[in-house]
């Protein structure tokens, strides 16, 4: 199995380059890659009280723990999937819609591990890295699961 | 004894910083931690599932007690991704 | 939905680029986006009998239907998840050991069916497209399949 | 009448074409293509899981009736991805 340093664990305050996330995980031992890419949709809220477009979102890490976090969750997935390599880059700062907030990539001798494993990432790092989103729109900019107007 | 408070996103912004040093007595937990907060920030909210990371891991329970110079890091819902 | 022709189906002749694939999927309808890059592992086969070392694939399709069927395929994963756009791109010819062999990407609203849909189309594109591979070891060549020194 | 062959990989190897035209009787199936075929080529081997495409459609059975022009694929176990 390939040593935890040949993984690439950041925050990133500028674009994220969805290609050199495979080449980072690319290896003589990976037959599978999986890459997730998750974007801000352009979408227009149903509950729009005056608040105009969604023009970008900005993300606040802990960054310290945000790190480590992922450094774990990482080291989580190994014990479940033979992961050769892996990259977890989320975004900090602006980002436009339309724009990545994260990639994922994984790469594994086979298929299924790859996709299990890179499902896993996604889901456990939306639920516990501390990293948050402030939507700012047209009218007023508000943090996720801030009441409206609040 | 002295810890180091970190606060993000939604709790740094009602306090209008996201750093805060509190004096506490020693063996205070984190529950004192939130009262002192709650004291010198009255506009504060406190979102429903907020946690607590103390020295950059999540902590287990609000009366694990502190040591002079942890850092205490209230986390409020992530909304990462 | 999108108009299927926001889709990328094809057969190619030089190496895969998966940044590409990520980019032609990328629209302001997703929230999610996967893709597959399936490798080959410079493995030593346990059973060599003195072929050496695997130096490349060789890949042949009977084109017209593969790329036929690789259109239906996609169809029906959109009978079954909101994919906004699609890429299925699978090399032909010769193929480096640790080149890609294949390119698929989706995008969704969301990231479950993006991970889903991407799956589907890898598996089924195993099954039932007309591609084979021919694996060329330093002593001797053969297809896939075909019994050894056949 | 007249439909067109298309072999590939392994049976193409064998056959040493990937192309042949046979002359059959009308009517005649996929049946009498494989049957032509390997009164043709002797060495032809034919593996196990081999399936059939008539006009780049996979066909349900090899009793279907051929027309003129068809293009017959032969279509040994796919190996893509």
């Amino acid at each position: 199995m390939a040593e935890p340093e040949k993984d690439s664990i950041r925050l990133v305050n500028e674009p994220l380059d969805a290609g050199a996330a495979v080449a980072a995980v690319s290896c003589a031992e990976a037959g599978g890659i999986d890459l997730f890419v998750g974007t801000t949709r352009a979408e227009s809220d149903p509950q729009d009280g005056g608040r105009g477009a969604l023009l970008r979102l900005d993300y606040e890490a802990y960054p310290e723990m945000a790190l480590a976090q992922m450094e774990k969750l990482v080291q989580r997935a190994r014990e479940r999937w033979p992961i050769a390599r892996a990259v977890v880059w989320h975004r900090t700062g602006a980002v436009a819609v339309g724009e990545a907030s994260v990639v994922i990539a994984v790469s594994c001798p086979h298929r299924a591990e790859a996709f299990e494993s890179c499902r896993f990432l996604i889901d456990e790092l939306k639920k516990a890295i501390p990293i948050w989103k402030k939507e700012v729109y047209e009218g007023e900019a508000r943090w996720q699961g801030e009441s409206a107007g609040g | 004894m002295r810890v180091h408070v970190r606060l993000f996103a939604v709790m740094a912004q009602d306090a209008g910083t996201g750093r805060v040093d509190l004096d506490l007595s020693r063996g205070a937990g984190v529950a004192s931690v939130r009262e002192e907060l709650q004291r010198r920030f009255p506009k504060l909210r406190w979102p429903r599932g907020t946690m607590w990371a103390v020295n950059q891991e999540y902590a287990a329970s609000e009366q694990e007690p502190l040591k002079e110079g942890d850092e205490v890091a209230i986390i409020p819902p992530v909304s990462g991704g």
